[in-house]
């Protein structure tokens, strides 16, 4: 081979690939570590919550039966919003939740495969059928957002949005029955 | 040149022994440190951030129950009347599928045939057309009437005389009689507005175009009726009646919410576009 | 060539023809969405040409160009004749009459569910039927890697298998691991609703089984490109591989760690749990490795060529290299490429940070970055590389070689860069037409019109792009040939076994799959989930 | 066809280059430099944008879970 003994190249190259891999290890560390640190300190998950139901039967009378849908408080004072996305709607058309306090949304859908995130916010799930979908967010800011199905859901998917009236929290007056809905702008 | 001649491989298992055994080790260590993390370690962290117990987070993390390992699960709300009875299942898709026609032909004439016509071409203005009609729709539209979850003065009694098989048979029946299939008026005649809500619907107001679900094979909603061919006069009032609320058999309100949004005009130039026979 | 350049020939012109098609449909689609095009076409239009778009793409473009290639790797780096020619002919011509029978559904509106199918939505069979003939010819394509190998190995007992084979013979291995996802979904749930046998589809078990071959099939995409880097690109700049082990170490960790990983595109969905998505997202970690070695080691052979050629200092190495070679050239822009679409893909797999993200534009801008940029363009570099050895052709000029890569990569980054920040913002993915009077989507319409510049000029690079090969037809005769295949600094001479065969990383992968992937498919096994209604599209 | 072998003696994948050695040996003794140089500046970018985009953009957007 060549002149200067080989030895020298081939482990001098494999120790610089060594030592190339320990920099890709600290690669890696640095990505897990910084998903691990948020995920222990501020419990930053993806949206999961396995729990089925029916789309078949959905309308009739549970939970995501239609009177039910829209924005809730609880008597321990949880808003718990429940909307269906349906071809090509959600409902409520308008979803009204509070600033600067915890929320949980829950979906479902009758039919085929939805999805929805909410414009600058960390709000973000597919919707399948035989399955209820659930997020716990904080909205920071007040305002109107945009709330469209993200997920090809037939012709009429492009015009599937609903908007998010984000109240602050003196405006965020529920009923007597605990329900609110949007506020007519 | 240098020659590449190979030169005798020493034995190949020992040369393979530490690649064997090295990456076997990293392999796992890597999964396993990924199952400990995964199930044990996060849910549990982040259980008992919030008061959730070691298993039952884990559970949650697993799938096995519902909800998030690191929040509470809310309440469900109590239960209440639906708008529509209709559950499509597969076994009443099969009942639809095996309908008896003949039987719905004999029902037809002894029941329907009164104002909807023998063939399906109503004798009024104010009954629908049924002819080539989807027969999912029909049988919807007549369960609903049985059920209460919508009115009419005589199609009420009509529907809880007939039993849930002689529905799928009527329905049956109707969906095979072929549309009369004028032909149509050429889309020049249909004003560009109505034709565009029917192809792109509106984004502004949120109304999906009516092809999306109202054109046959769209993929739509199940029990979306076929609107080609239908009587102008019937489809303007059933409009107005979901703008009105006053039917609300949709399920998910999804055509009270698009009639609320319609104008008048929109609606009368919807209807003729559709008497028209354009698909 | 062994006479298998017909072969090859037939297998690049069907994909560079579905390619050229796709690109036209895909600026298309740009337009229509744009300020510039609002009102144009209707949805039935646009989702019939995204699912055109995303089959010719995803399906016709890559299987056809792997197997093309791999017929040439097989014939040229093992130099014997290949194994079953007649068997490659049939692949073919299967793979060809499964593109057509997908094709007339999508063009009849009959198969608008795009490339990645929606069950409960559920197409004509006929285009799920002519999937999975390209897939079962792809198939026999893999059994004809793997005999070429087996007899090189048994013909050369102890010499290491040349590095272009063991690569391709590690994609195919992978590609039949990872297609008994898609197949297991389209034979027993889907195609049986196509046909009307059952009435409803269990949707949550079709996403993981699909999930199963979503991540593997863009690395089945991504190798041939990876061939061109290991062992192409060294020898055009005019160096050597900077090490032979580690471009081995590379294949097989892409073989290992680009299986157990699918479920990285569920983590917004609610069929899975915490555990899984998070086993799924460390291990996705992992697939980063391989990109981040070969980007070391490919630098260092482009540093040894460019010393060679008198570069001094740290980075004097750069302006010595050859540029004006198509291939030096590509591979630089496919790094550059690499680089922000790798950054897009680091930020989809962030767990948690995938709710950022997903389903918006952002994703859609990393998979152009990384396949339709750094991938695509390497497949121009290879072609423009084997074109004189499969015609008999020289090029008259090289330099409409280098304005094409050019427009490409110029098109690419101006199409995707403004889709990294509209996907932060929330544009989301497969819209007909937006309603820009609504005011956050009106502030994005200036956004759209710029890629949609982008997108013209790829366009134009596609054309330019068949234009260079079909004239290459009847460019001069072909001189001298060229070496092909890169030489290593330290060319191997004899190979651990493990290195030069998949015995023990098969083992492994089928170990990663039972852990990573069991229990989120045996859970449906156990308990189905409640089936959803099939809504057919005809 | 053109037979692609250039030289009987060996395979096209071994086929000799015009590299001499004496040159590549001196030009090994400062390779991975430049390459180390530029890929690690490049993951580094990488990392840090990884961490900007986590901690800047992200996190402020309200928990997820």
């Amino acid at each position: 081979m060549s002149q200067t003994h080989p030895e020298m190249h081939e482990r001098r190259i494999l120790h610089t690939e060594l030592m190339w891999s320990f920099g890709v290890g600290i690669f890696v560390a640095a990505s897990l570590s910084m998903i691990l640190f948020t995920a222990f300190t501020i419990s930053v998950n993806p949206p999961s919550n396995v729990e089925r139901l029916d789309p078949k039967t959905l309308h009739l009378s549970g939970e995501f039966a239609e009177h039910n849908l829209g924005t809730t408080v609880g008597s321990d004072g949880s808003v718990t919003v429940r909307a269906i996305a349906t071809q090509f709607m959600f409902l409520p058309r308008c979803i009204v939740v509070p600033a600067n306090r915890r929320v949980t949304l829950r979906f479902a859908s009758p039919d085929v495969i939805h999805g929805l995130l909410i414009t600058g916010t960390n709000v973000n799930t597919m919707v399948v059928p035989g399955f209820v979908s659930q997020v716990h967010t904080e909205f920071t800011r007040a305002g109107d957002l945009l709330m469209p199905c993200h997920e090809y859901c037939g012709l009429g998917h492009s015009e599937m949005w609903a908007t998010v009236q984000v109240m602050a929290q003196d405006e965020f007056k529920p009923g007597s029955d605990g329900r609110i809905s949007c506020a007519q702008r | 040149m240098p020659d590449v001649t190979p030169s005798p491989p020493s034995e190949p298992h020992v040369l393979d022994q530490p690649w064997r055994m090295w990456s076997s080790l990293a392999v796992f260590g890597v999964l396993l440190s990924g199952i400990l993390l995964g199930v044990l370690v996060i849910p549990i962290v982040q259980g008992r951030s919030v008061g959730i117990d070691a298993y039952t987070a884990i559970c949650r993390a697993l799938g096995i129950l519902p909800g998030s390992p690191a929040q509470p699960q809310p309440a469900t709300p109590l239960p209440g009347m639906p708008v529509s009875q209709v559950a499509w299942t597969s076994d009443l898709l099969q009942i639809l599928a095996r309908a008896d026609v003949r039987r719905g032909h004999a029902k037809v004439q002894e029941v329907c045939v009164a104002c909807h016509g023998e063939r399906g071409d109503s004798i009024g203005v104010e009954f629908p057309h049924l002819a080539g009609q989807s027969g999912a729709a029909i049988y919807k539209q007549l369960f609903d009437y049985r059920t209460g979850s919508r009115a009419h003065p005589m199609m009420t009694d009509v529907a809880k005389a007939l039993d849930e098989a002689a529905i799928a048979d009527v329905a049956a029946y109707y969906a095979g009689q072929p549309q009369r299939n004028p032909n149509p008026v050429t889309l020049a005649e249909a004003p560009p507005s109505i034709v565009q809500l029917v192809e792109l619907g509106d984004p502004k107001r949120n109304i999906a175009p009516c092809a999306s679900c109202h054109r046959a094979g769209a993929g739509g909603p199940i029990e979306t009726p076929v609107l080609a061919e239908q009587r102008a006069e019937y489809i303007e009032q059933q409009l107005k009646l979901y703008a009105s609320g006053e039917r609300r058999n949709d399920v998910y309100a999804r055509m009270r919410t698009i009639a609320a949004q319609l104008t008048d005009d929109e609606i009368r130039g919807l209807a003729f576009y559709y008497r028209a026979g354009f698909r | 060539m062994r006479n298998a350049e017909r072969l090859c020939l037939a297998h690049f012109w069907v994909a560079f023809a579905a390619f050229l098609f796709a690109c036209a449909i895909g600026t298309w689609q740009m337009w229509v969405r744009s300020p510039l095009g609002a009102n144009v076409g209707t949805p039935g239009q646009y989702f019939m040409s995204v699912t055109a778009h995303g089959v010719s793409m995803a399906y016709v473009l890559t299987t056809f160009f792997i197997m093309g290639f791999g017929y040439f790797v097989a014939v040229t780096a093992l130099d014997r004749a290949l194994p079953g020619k007649l068997w490659a002919w049939a692949a073919y011509w299967v793979a060809l009459l499964g593109v057509v029978l997908t094709v007339i559904p999508i063009a009849t509106g009959q198969a608008s569910v795009l490339f990645t199918f929606y069950p409960p939505l559920t197409a004509s069979v006929w285009f799920y039927i002519g999937l999975v003939l390209v897939v079962a010819a792809s198939w026999i394509w893999c059994v004809l890697m793997l005999i070429a190998m087996t007899e090189w190995k048994r013909e050369n007992p102890g010499r290491p298998v040349p590095l272009a084979m063991f690569a391709t013979v590690a994609n195919a291995v992978m590609w039949l691991w990872t297609t008994v996802g898609v197949a297991v979904e389209l034979i027993f749930q889907v195609i049986p609703a196509a046909l009307g046998l059952v009435q409803t589809i269990d949707v949550g078990l079709a996403r993981t089984l699909f999930s199963w071959t979503l991540h593997a099939i863009v690395y089945f995409w991504l190798i041939p490109a990876y061939i061109a880097f290991y062992t192409m690109a060294p020898r055009a700049a005019g160096g050597r591989l900077y090490s032979d082990t580690m471009g081995r170490l590379t294949f097989i960790l892409f073989l290992i760690y680009s299986l157990p990983v699918g479920m990285h595109h569920l983590l917004m969905d609610p069929e899975h749990g915490n555990a899984t998505k998070f086993i799924q997202v460390l291990l996705t970690a992992f697939v980063a490795v391989p990109t981040l070695l070969t980007i070391f080691t490919i630098t260092a052979s482009m540093e040894i060529a460019g010393r060679l050629r008198g570069g001094r200092g740290t980075f004097g190495w750069i302006a010595a290299l050859p540029w004006e070679r198509p291939m030096v050239l590509a591979t630089g822009l496919s790094f550059v490429m690499l680089g922000f679409g790798g950054f897009g893909g680091i930020v989809n797999m962030g767990y948690g940070m995938n709710a950022m993200v997903h389903n918006t534009s952002w994703v859609t801008a990393h998979f152009h970055l990384i396949f339709g940029g750094s991938v695509v363009i390497m497949y121009f570099a290879i072609a423009y590389a084997i074109w004189p050895r499969l015609t008999g052709r020289e090029y008259q000029s090289r330099a409409p070689l280098r304005l094409q890569l050019w427009l490409w990569f110029l098109g690419m980054m101006i199409m995707t860069l403004p889709w990294h920040w509209l996907g932060l913002q929330g544009q989301w993915r497969r819209v007909a037409n937006f309603n820009y009077a609504d005011p956050i989507i009106a502030a994005w319409g200036p956004w759209v019109i710029v890629s949609f510049a982008g997108g013209i000029i790829l366009l134009a690079s596609a054309v330019l792009f068949v234009g260079n090969l079909a004239a290459l037809h009847r460019g001069p005769a072909l001189g001298i040939v060229r070496p092909l295949y890169a030489l290593a600094v330290h060319p191997p001479l004899r190979v651990p076994a493990a290195l030069n065969g998949f015995g023990l990383w098969n083992v492994l992968v089928l170990v990663l799959m039972i852990a990573a992937y069991g229990y989120p498919i045996a859970q449906f096994l156990i308990d189905p989930s409640p089936g959803a209604i099939v809504h057919r599209v005809r | 066809m053109q037979s692609d072998t250039s030289s009987a003696a060996d395979s096209p994948f071994d086929a000799a280059d015009d590299i001499d050695e004496t040159a590549l040996a001196d030009v090994m003794r400062s390779v991975p430099l430049g390459a180390a140089v530029l890929a690690g500046t490049a993951v580094a970018l990488l990392v840090l944008g990884y961490l900007a985009v986590y901690l800047l953009v992200f996190i402020p957007r309200g928990t997820v879970g």
